[in-house]
């Protein structure tokens, strides 16, 4: 599937799961020319056994343009070698997974500002909100977007262009 | 006619997901579009009770409030986002 | 094996492969607790085809003791919840795994920050070191160590205390 | 008597993995140590050419070339690491 030298990118909207080391391996499988892969992986947490589930809204065609966009944003600013990103929308249970980042590169510096950016870009620009069910049967409505969430993704802009090792 | 669509809380405040709307030719933007949504039913005025929250996207584009609607085919309305 | 609300650590010297979905299900499953899990995996290059194997002499006893301290100062400046730190030594081929850092938290903040403090100083401070094999059968001698590396590892300690999403 | 061990080019120039030493009363530290081994023979010349890229630990934790033997059991040199 991926040969050496090629950009390989995967960017999926999909209501099941997905296995980490399938989509790494999806990624790296028969190359030699990959030195640094890091992923980031977004769980649902049962906040101390107050949450059923978290409920996930998504704009579809609106959410696998902006995962483009990001990710070609990543590959301008960094020499990635292959990149991956999926986002599950639906009821997600806690202990499961949400959405997972996966970047390769050569080195680790570009792998791992890579997908940290992403990561904040994901969170401030791609088109899903979260609705709370609580343990005890109840609503526990939206989701508040985070003020230190916008922050993140705003220092990505006043950043220098990234040194790579 | 253009589509609109509305996603979270602005699709539960407005009590549908997506209709369809014959805009005034005074509503020129984003901002534009909110004040006369607000304006038309009780819904709406609690969906854009406070329009800085409300994000908005051009046919599958985030835009500001003060883009142009001009050839648009649908227009969505949701809070901010906490995918991720 | 892992509780909710228990701090897991697993931190081997090995000459076998690891398998990156396994060591990240050993610290995550059957947990609720956790929002993020940051992973790092280091790979074998072949050098544009120059590269045959990488063989990682290491210290033993030091290589486990130096990476059970690092894994210690990570645990103290950042929430984690696991961490997992994984070496290998002997001979490697390209398109093989080196090591593996895991890193999992509440906030993607402290899983990004911790794991890539914990690259930085397996870099400089673990007891390994690589040797190459060249694809022509001659040795290409002794990987030399970077100062950007040294640079790296040493922005932490003028780093201050770090971020919490 | 003290053990000596040596890593990666260290060991190599040296021809030896290891080695049992009676330390001189005048070798104190890690730097008094790197001296007189290289002034030992012409491996250990080689091996110590340049002192300032050889590393060192005392019983398998990092010390700089200024920390006292006194007490050690094992001493290590190696040069700077390459892992990760």
């Amino acid at each position: 599937m991926s040969e050496a030298g090629h950009i390989s990118r995967h960017i999926s909207v999909q209501a099941s799961p997905f296995d980490l080391g399938a989509e790494v391996g999806r990624l790296t499988q028969s190359r030699t020319d990959i030195g640094a892969v890091v992923t980031f992986t977004g769980l649902c947490r049962d906040e101390a056994g107050q949450l059923s589930a978290l409920e996930l809204e998504h704009y579809p065609g609106m959410a696998e343009g902006e995962m483009s966009r990001v990710v070609a944003q990543a590959e301008q600013r960094w020499p990635l070698q292959a990149v991956s990103v999926i986002h599950r929308y639906g009821v997600i249970r806690p202990g499961e997974v949400i959405v997972l980042v996966v970047t390769a590169s050569a080195h680790r510096v570009a792998a791992f500002e890579a997908a940290t950016f992403l990561m904040d870009y994901l969170k401030t620009r791609a088109p899903f909100w979260k609705k709370e069910h609580l343990a005890d049967g109840s609503s526990g409505g939206w989701v508040e977007a985070k003020a230190h969430d916008d922050l993140a993704a705003e220092r990505w802009s006043a950043a220098q262009v990234p040194s790579v090792d | 006619m253009v589509k609109l669509v509305y996603f979270a809380w602005v699709r539960e405040r407005m009590g549908m997901a997506e209709e369809m709307v014959e805009l005034p030719p005074s509503v020129l933007t984003i901002a534009d579009l909110a004040l006369w949504l607000a304006g038309r039913d009780e819904a709406a005025a609690l969906a854009f009770a406070n329009p800085d929250v409300v994000r908005a996207a051009i046919d599958k584009h985030h835009v500001s409030p003060q883009t142009p609607l001009k050839g648009a085919r649908e227009i969505a309305f949701f809070p901010p986002m906490t995918g991720g």
